[in-house]
């Protein structure tokens, strides 16, 4: 085992970045007024805040007047579908998503459901993309929010965001209540361009503990003039939208954190595609009876995900992790529930491939070494499980 | 850091006990499937009603490979009843405990077992264990609750 | 002015206690995993999170697995609220609750009743306090909550939660259906002794950051059995109770400080009391006046509330920040809302006492010189404001 | 720090101009009222038709303090119509700008200014302005929304 353990899970979180704990640092126990209050403990953290609104809303071009904060990305999107919902029940109850979205969108929409919300859940090619034309198909007289994530999580595709927002806009043309557009851009925030208008977008969700900040902190970017109710009800907090003293360090961390991302992403992208080519090929070529999910080219510049056939994801999990490697898989096992990925199912893999799923996920500090480190000790992991597999042809006499 | 197991799972994971085919098994079985991610197969050879050899194969996650493990050691050597009295519970509890979400691998573990002999009675009596039925979505449905 | 300014607003927010930010320390970059991740990242960050639940649940007498994290007292307070009006909408749809709670609980309200609920909001008497029997008088076999809150923010008036409690029970014997009994305890957790089975509630809502923890986090304690919806739909985070991926460094910092609560509080309430009856007799002796909102026995140890007749309330705070102290008022105008205070206007105050008050709230930092500083500095403020003002009988001649 | 304010609110707030009553006032208004929290009552004495003396006493926050303390400066020594052209933004652009929560102050500021020349056109002419509505809760309802 190398000295230091290897991460490749950076899709499900990050490190926050030294520069950002320290951005941080002062607003725990020193600048720690409440940012409702009207004296100069208040008025240092507000400024804070503010700050952080601009570095947030320069990430992805929109005015800082429209980033809301949140507690993470899962608040930001049940925000986004409830508040459109409950704000613009006279006009409509139809939401249409896809079948790849995060739960947080997907469990939310099933909740609105038995609230009265008609749900459109859309379904993908066997890369995981939504059609433009589908999603302009399926809008009715009632359709109030078009929700479509920007990147899987999984299987890292990319959706056509732009050209969805391009189909409803056409679709829709005429009409006089209107329909938002949702993406969840928890994935795509600070790792590829990521810019409301060029993506035509209403509502956007990110999440600062996939960009190098904090847990627990999020926001919703929300176009000026779009009707929202609250998802949280309280005191008079983000301008109305959001009640709860504001997370001051974590909004803070989160603002330098979008702007360090602003201006590092471009590197990083050139750094870790080459990476993620080589153990993707490296995977593909070097094992036999290996896919790689997801679209090839469409794709995050940090993910690969394979399903290894014959075996079952959990069990290289912890093997790789004996070896000091952190990565995941959408194997129910991992997760306590108990079907496999609903990512892997709706881009059509048998239950069984689907089981075997693994995802490397790489970031700031992913080396060629790593990569190096990987494809040397998979392969025996996989071989030694095979070994013991009932469904593995090999092992058959 | 062993993620959620106790170290005779990760044991018995990382160290299967019997593991294979046996070519002429008196009796195998099959249980599991993949919608659920856990194929449990498991051979016996059986002499004088003494279970005098075990393997296994196993499709699934961690505790899957575990129980698998720890019920052939269970059974090896001993007569047909006493493997039949094996009880998921017990498989879990020499194995120091699963996480409760794993408890549904012991079960298969247990039905793994009663499979190979079910195959192995039919095989020598014509007659399998009363009442006893392969595993199939029924069982997939009382642990998976669905 | 004192060499450091002087805060008297600990009831708004607290700085974060130095033990609690050391505790914090490792969870931002260093033991960073996703708690549910399997491997060694996540599983050392889960083991940190099953500890702070443990911390917090002894704070107040509970089970851990009783403890859901939350972001903070306000989605702790709509979680109950709208967690128990969703899941238990076969039961009834009738929530009591009183005029004095925080918005978080109101706000909720009002969007449940918009949503079908019933919703009665129980007056209070001159001090703040509501009648157990009002209680048990509202309780309809609809009712399927009640929340009222632990201790008031504004006036610090403690409320006879356990009698309340033992007033529903005696009330609905015999009746099938439960009503669950909700107390907001964001001001008395770690300030005044918080036993779940002494208050006798089902669930009851803390916010870190106002115990010397940080910003961002909160609990819902939820008695085991109670049928509770999620408020945030997504991972199956929080044993399905609570998607999003844990604020892990905000739940550690929220069980250190839980945890130095428990050992310090009684220590902190014997230190507090004096300075703040100090402070509070000092105000009423001193000035002309003015006058004492809240009881003045079932009180926070920390709290003093007047109201300060003839003059505004954002006048006197804005001269005391210049003086380097910072507190608080009920007035309107310093929540860019426009009505004073619905507590104080709940204890019957008319307008322009309501806006007249002035909040002191005292904490771990709090010296007897600064109260003396306070009581200096103070009656010269009023005097010249109240020289302005067109209402104070002393300036007509 | 000073709050939201500008140094220039703050020091007419902290420094008011012109506070006090004229006992001899040719003219009195008072505007507001106690459930927003802002009272506003203005003094002018007048000589030729320009406002010679102007005084206030103001029950309010620190905006309101610092627009009736701006409202006098802007009308002492002018005539009386240059007083009446004076507008709420005028008072807010000269304390160079006002949170937008408390531009309602500086509207009750404008509105004192006209009660105390309505009232003393009143007095003089027996006439008040044309279309002047003394303030009450129809004000309080512009201002506020509610
Ligand atoms: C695509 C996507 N959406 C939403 C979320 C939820 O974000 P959070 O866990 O911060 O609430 C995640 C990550 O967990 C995600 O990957
Ligand atoms: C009594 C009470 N309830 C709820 C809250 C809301 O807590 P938070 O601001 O952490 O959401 C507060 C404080 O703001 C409070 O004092």
């Amino acid at each position: 085992m190398p000295d230091e353990r290897i991460y490749l899970d950076y899709a499900a979180t990050t490190p926050v970045d030294g520069r950002v704990r320290a951005a941080m640092g002062p607003y725990h126990s020193e600048k720690f007024g409440n940012p409702s209050s009207l004296h100069s403990f208040g008025q240092e953290t507000r400024a804070a805040l503010e700050k952080a609104r601009e570095q947030v809303a320069a990430l992805i071009g929109a005015l800082p007047g429209e980033i809301v904060f949140t507690s993470g990305g899962t608040e930001a999107d049940n925000f986004a579908l409830e508040g459109i919902a409950f704000a613009n029940e006279n006009k409509g109850n139809h939401i249409i998503t896809s079948a790849v979205e995060h739960h947080a969108v997907l469990h939310c929409c099933e909740f609105l459901k038995k609230r009265g919300c008609e749900i459109t859940v859309l379904p993908v090619d066997g890369s995981g993309l939504v059609s433009p034309e589908a999603v302009a198909g399926a809008l009715t007289p009632r359709t109030v929010l078009v929700s479509i994530m920007h990147a899987n999580n999984e299987i890292g595709t990319i959706e056509p965001v732009a050209e969805i927002a391009e189909a409803i806009k056409s679709r829709v043309a005429g009409r006089e209540s209107r329909v938002y557009f949702h993406t969840d851009a928890v994935q795509t925030a600070g790792h590829i361009p990521v810019n409301v208008n060029d993506l035509g977008v209403d509502l956007l969700a990110i999440s600062a503990h996939k960009l190098y900040g904090p847990k627990g902190v999020g926001c919703l970017y929300v176009r000026k003039g779009t009707r929202l109710a609250p998802l949280l009800h309280g005191g008079a907090q983000e301008n109305n939208r959001r009640a709860s003293t504001e997370n001051v360090p974590g909004i803070v961390g989160f603002g330098a954190a979008a702007e360090l991302a602003r201006s590092e992403m471009a590197e990083e992208s050139k750094k870790l595609l080459p990476l993620r080519d080589k153990l993707m090929n490296g995977l593909l070529t070097r094992i036999p009876d290996v896919r790689l999910n997801g679209h090839p080219a469409r794709r995050l510049p940090n993910n690969v995900n394979v399903s290894v056939k014959y075996i079952e994801g959990e069990s290289m999990l912890l093997n790789l992790d004996l070896l000091g490697i952190a990565a995941s898989s959408g194997s129910a096992c991992t997760s306590g529930s108990l079907d496999p990925s609903h990512v892997l199912m709706a881009i059509g893999l048998p239950h069984e491939i689907a089981h075997g799923s693994l995802r490397f996920t790489l970031g700031q500090q992913t080396t060629e070494a790593e990569i190096d480190y990987v494809l040397e000790k998979l392969p025996p992991v996989i071989e030694k499980l095979r070994a013991m597999s009932p469904l593995y042809p090999g092992g058959k006499k | 850091m062993t993620g959620p197991y106790s170290a005779k799972v990760m044991d018995h994971f990382m160290n299967p006990r019997n593991v294979g085919e046996i070519p002429d098994a008196d009796g195998v079985g099959q249980v599991g499937n993949p919608v659920c991610g856990d194929i449990m197969k498991m051979y016996i050879k059986v002499k004088d009603k003494i279970i005098t050899d075990v393997k296994f194969q196993t499709f699934g996650c961690g505790a899957a490979i575990a129980t698998s493990s720890m019920a052939t050691e269970l059974i090896k050597g001993k007569n047909i009843d006493e493997a039949l009295a094996l009880t998921n519970k017990a498989v879990a509890e020499a194995l120091d405990g699963l996480p409760p979400v794993k408890m549904h691998c012991s079960v298969l573990a247990e039905e793994a077992v009663r499979a190979a002999i079910n195959d192995y009675l039919i095989k020598t009596t014509g007659q399998g264990l009363p009442g006893f039925k392969p595993h199939d979505e029924s069982l997939h449905k009382e642990v998976h609750g669905n």
